[in-house]
């Protein structure tokens, strides 16, 4: 078996629309040294290093190589993983194994994103099969919208109620000083943007950002040297089910790859009832359906019951388990750091470093990635050493 | 370390396009050979790594193309974007962290892009690119600078290259297999000096995968496994300009590392045959340099000294290497494959005698700037 | 192989990826090619650990991670560390081949700047010192410089 | 040197679009050969689950079986979801912007199990629906070019 890996310094950039006073690998390095000082370690301390983004997003071969100016990977070993929306969490579970397979004791995992640098929807039908989809496909939110239909359909949701999660997370997102949109925006600001796709207006979905992140992964026994609170791993899971874009479209099974990670990852942590262990999630929810539809996925709730469990309050801060106290991918969304952003969300939580935004106890954190398409991390940590 | 193994690999032919196959393809085939050869059902691997590169194919997130071909449907699965000796190691790593099995598979089509194009893209956007530079004349820069350096001449370089693609007439699976002369090089087309078409790899389609398991899967699998002994990876510094390119330093610690994870100390003595990954000539003896099998400026002496062809005290890429097919990716794999035949002692016509310890090695950026090396040997 | 699958004449689709990109050069690389069209000189940065003077600057040190703030004009002219002469062509090289590549050892640098020579290419020798040539016509681009000449 | 206060931030643009030749693999070129011969869909069965997928592809995800057994599709489906699109993007495909409104759908072909995505032949919101049937409109043969566009795109039939 592999070694028990935590969490121990966690550092991100602020988010904005645009960066033009750094270039990618400027902008990594202010996620890295962040990571280190919050580490209270130095880049010699560390002895491997992960990263990922979308490469056509920046247009950018290889940022691996790119980047060791920025990443302090000159001299070390340098990895890139990189599975879409996904890859900031992939990412950083790659850093855990890093640490848990005994290579490595203190391993660097960074996510970045220069949306900025290209036209994003352009960039993302690109991942899109170019035999069959490219030329009819039209970006994330159509697929979305579907997705959307489908859930009020099925269960009578709402356009107000998807509402309700967008006005929580950029509620939220006041307390976070790293937050790209920091203005509040209500369920009637909500209803009243521009209907981009229906069901989806402009204020349901995630905007675009540039920013990084990074987070510092130790192993047992490295871990308790270097912070008193270490978030340690309890599970990292993943499942990709999309290989062919009409297969994983039977709205009606809901989204089948998060509930398999979730399955996963509950086994790996003991964890048999998630809505009472868990005590605070990080959900990449690009979009505020998914903050209804996939907390059903993952088990907070039963199938359908996601509104009531979200009016209920139960998601809000102060509730019993409070959805992106950060402000979630709708406030903030640098796509290749947006999954890890989750994950280091919730090692704040964890480590009690959470500021303004801190959920009172955590023991056990969760996060999610989502990305394309419909493909879901679920990774938990935890104060208590597993 | 504790023990894990590799106990199944396969690879395609090699070849200048593939026309008739989409990537899933190629990966669905070599992935149901990679069970065949170990034995093992889909049902026994429980993570799968594929590696992948979207520029090269065309698509973002090109992992998803070949997820159910990999066998990766609800498994824990991953996309490392680089070279296969990259995706091995994190492959590796998942079973040391407590998987059963992990299969890695590689997949490229040199024949679908543009590759001065997309490897442009792995330089500077703001400094480098404009400047059209790409992997083949930034190679043609470290050659230059190596052979002024140490003096060496390019009949001496072309040797690497008659001696490769001599070794692949012995590899159903190269490219490339010729007979040809220094002379032949020397006559080749010019691409960028000192490089000319024979000192250059070939464009190529192909995959290969390779199964890493942990103990008690090996005790189980057809074939002997072959156990990994050391691995390492490093990189050094990004601007051309910033780095010695005669001195490949992030290859010496990657070497360094790997051999102390595997008992060796030294290395000509201990390891028994060698592939490297040498798209170009030139490359072969600068590598050899790095790895300590020679002094530095030594390495293109090797060829001429008996030491490197086959029968030599260290014949290094039986396979034919690079030279002879280089699916980009899928190279690195194809050598820690042939590593693996080797120590096996199924590499046929090309087998060297008592293989015990073998050398794998592959690279990532330009001019080698991110070096893995894998040593693996048929003894726990 | 099934038997229909014989029958089938394999097809390809051509194709291409056309997003347009727009690196932000940043505040260090916006000086340094601010300098080059406005002034028609080369600048650079000193890294205050290891005292490497980069060429194209940088806003930190890759060897020594720290950040770096101390600027220097560097000359226009230095020596030849490895060239190439390039003679296949593809969209992206701003001049014809045959052309070279140099990496250029600035003078007052410690490491080199990889540039264009366009002309004397068969007298081209590592150890030779060049000398920038600047275009007429500059927008803030590394090809705000022509290229290098022999000295 | 001085250290000057700078307002002006420059971009390094790229305009060489990175071209491809994708190859569309046999399963796929019998799927275009049928719809130029025989103006026609086919797909794929897999014998251990019994799913139609269309288009037509060489393995079965989920059973990780190799499949063989094509099966003649009708050229009618139904809706299952669809978009309007009507927001501006550049298309990777040119790198200018793609014509919009078009509609964007989720069909689910008439004997097969899985989706297939095209193009719907309608814009107006009130005039389409989830649920309706859609006829697929073919080019003339002698336009056809062995791709996905040789079908225009999908009619509402009820």
């Amino acid at each position: 078996m592999g070694r028990r890996v935590a969490i121990v310094g966690v550092g991100q950039t602020y988010h904005k629309s645009h960066r033009p006073d750094v270039t990618s690998r400027e902008m990594i390095r202010e996620a890295v040294t962040a990571a280190l000082d919050d580490a209270e370690l130095t880049i010699r301390d560390i002895d491997a290093i992960v990263i990922g983004n979308m490469d056509h997003f920046e247009s950018i071969n290889y940022v691996d190589t790119y980047s060791v100016e920025g990443s302090g990977g000159v001299m070390k070993p340098i990895m890139k993983v990189s599975t879409g929306g996904t890859t900031g969490a992939t990412v950083a579970i790659a850093a855990y194994y890093h640490v848990a397979s005994g290579l490595f004791d203190r391993v660097l995992a960074i996510g970045f994103e220069k949306n900025s640098e290209s036209d994003t929807t352009g960039a993302i039908i690109t991942c899109s099969d170019a035999i069959w989809d490219r030329f009819s496909y039209s970006g994330a939110i159509p697929s979305l919208a579907t997705e959307a239909t489908a859930y009020m359909e099925k269960y009578g949701a709402t356009q107000e109620d998807a509402a309700i999660i967008g006005e929580r997370d950029r509620n939220n997102a006041l307390n976070n000083p790293f937050a790209h949109l920091q203005r509040p925006l209500t369920v009637a600001d909500i209803m009243a943007s521009p209907m981009l796709a229906y069901p989806i207006k402009l204020g349901d979905i995630c905007p675009r950002s540039d920013g990084a992140c990074a987070c510092v992964l130790a192993a047992d026994g490295v871990a308790q040297k270097i912070t008193r609170k270490p978030a340690w791993f309890k599970a990292a899971a993943v499942r990709h089910t999309y290989t062919w874009f009409g297969d994983s479209t039977d709205y009606n099974k809901g989204l089948v790859s998060m509930q398999r990670a979730s399955k996963d990852a509950y086994q790996q942590a003991g964890i048999t009832k998630p809505a009472e262990e868990i005590d605070v999630a990080e959900l990449y929810l690009p979009y505020t359906w998914a903050g209804l539809k996939w907390i059903e996925d993952i088990g907070f709730c039963g199938p359908g019951e996601g509104v009531k469990f979200v009016r209920d309050g139960n998601t809000h801060m102060g509730g019993r388990i409070p959805v992106n106290p950060s402000g979630g991918v709708i406030s903030t969304n640098c796509i290749g750091a947006t999954a890890m952003l989750r994950v280091a969300e919730a090692a704040i939580q964890v480590m009690g470093k959470g500021g303004k935004r801190q959920v009172p106890d955590v023991k056990n954190a969760l996060a999610t990635g989502f990305g394309g398409c419909f493909w879901s991390d679920v990774v938990i940590l935890s104060t208590e050493r597993p | 370390m504790d023990n894990a193994a590799i106990v199944g690999v396969a690879q395609t032919k090699y070849e200048r396009r593939k026309k008739d196959q989409i990537l899933a393809d190629l990966v669905f085939d070599v992935t149901q050979a990679a069970l065949d050869d170990a034995g093992l059902a889909i049902g026994d691997i429980d993570s799968v790594v594929t590696v992948s590169n979207d520029f090269f194919d065309g698509r973002t997130i090109s992992g998803m193309a070949v997820g159910d071909a990999a066998g990766g449907e609800d498994k824990n699965i991953s996309t490392v974007s680089g070279d296969g000796t990259f995706g091995a190691f994190y492959g590796l790593m998942r079973v040391l962290s407590g998987y059963k099995a992990t299969i890695v598979v590689a997949h490229y089509k040199g024949s679908e892009g543009s590759v001065p194009i997309t490897t442009n893209g792995m330089f500077d956007p703001i400094f480098q690119r404009p400047l059209g530079i790409d992997a083949i004349s930034a190679a043609a820069l470290q050659a230059n600078a190596y052979m002024t350096r140490f003096g060496i001449r390019e009949e001496d370089v072309a040797q690497v290259s008659v001696k490769n693609h001599g070794n692949a007439k012995n590899n159903p699976c190269a490219q490339l297999p010729m007979d040809i002369t220094v002379t032949d090089v020397m006559k080749s087309r010019k691409i960028a000096a000192p490089l000319k078409l024979l000192d250059c790899c070939p464009i190529s389609d192909g995959a290969a995968a390779i199964i890493i398991a942990n103990e008690e899967i090996a005790a189980r699998t057809k074939k002997k496994p072959v156990w990994v002994k050391g691995v390492a990876h490093c990189c050094e510094e990004y601007l051309l300009g910033d780095r010695r390119l005669s001195d490949p330093v992030a290859l010496k610690d990657a070497a360094r590392r790997a051999y102390a994870m595997a008992g060796i100390t030294d290395p000509m003595a201990q390891i028994d045959v060698a592939e490297v990954l040498e798209p170009f000539s030139y490359m072969e003896p600068l590598w050899l340099e790095g790895l300590g099998f020679c002094k530095p400026g030594e390495g293109a002496s090797l060829i001429e000294k008996g030491i490197t062809p086959m029968g030599g005290r260290l014949p290094v890429n039986p396979s034919g290497g690079a030279l002879s097919a280089n699916p980009i990716l899928v190279a690195g794999l194809a050598r820690l494959i042939e590593a693996t035949l080797q120590v096996r002692g199924e590499a046929g016509a090309r087998q060297v005698k008592n293989a015990a310890t073998a050398l794998a090695h592959g690279f990532n950026g330009p001019c080698g700037q991110s070096h893995c090396v894998w040593i693996v040997g048929g003894k726990k | 192989m099934t038997e229909w699958l014989k029958d089938v004449e394999p097809l390809t689709l051509k194709g291409q990826i056309a997003v347009p990109y727009s690196w932000w050069v940043g505040d260090t690389g916006s000086r340094f090619l601010m300098s080059l069209r406005d002034d028609r000189k080369i600048l650079g940065t000193e890294c205050p650990s290891c005292g490497t003077v980069f060429v194209p600057p940088r806003k930190n040190c890759g060897r020594c991670f720290v950040d770096i703030d101390q600027w220097v004009e560097v000359a226009a002219e230095g020596v030849i560390e490895a060239h190439t002469i390039v003679h296949y062509a593809y969209p992206v090289q701003p001049v014809k081949p045959p052309f070279a590549y140099a990496l250029i050892r600035l003078d007052g640098t410690d490491v080199g700047f990889l540039h264009l020579i366009r002309k004397d290419l068969d007298k081209i020798k590592n150890g030779l010192r060049v000398k920038a040539k600047f275009k007429e016509e500059r927008t803030g681009s590394i090809l705000d410089i022509d290229s290098f000449e022999l000295i | 040197m001085a250290h000057q206060v700078e307002s002006e931030r420059l971009v390094s643009v790229f305009a060489y679009p990175m071209p491809y030749e994708w190859s569309i693999g046999l399963y796929g070129s019998k799927f275009f050969q049928e719809i130029k011969q025989n103006r026609r869909f086919v797909g794929i069965r897999c014998n251990g689950c019994g799913k139609v997928y269309v288009p037509p592809r060489r393995v079965c995800g989920p059973c990780f079986r190799e499949l063989t057994e094509l099966v003649t599709l009708s050229d009618t489906g139904v809706i299952t979801a669809f978009s309007v699109v009507n927001y501006p993007f550049i298309d990777p495909n040119t790198g200018a912007q793609r014509p919009i409104p078009y509609t964007y759908g989720y069909i689910k072909l008439d004997g097969a199990d899985n989706i297939f995505s095209h193009i719907i032949n309608e814009t107006d919101l009130s005039k389409i629906k989830v649920g309706m049937k859609v006829r697929a409109i073919f080019k003339e043969t002698a336009e056809m070019q062995g791709n996905i566009q040789d079908i225009q795109y999908f009619d509402i039939v009820a």
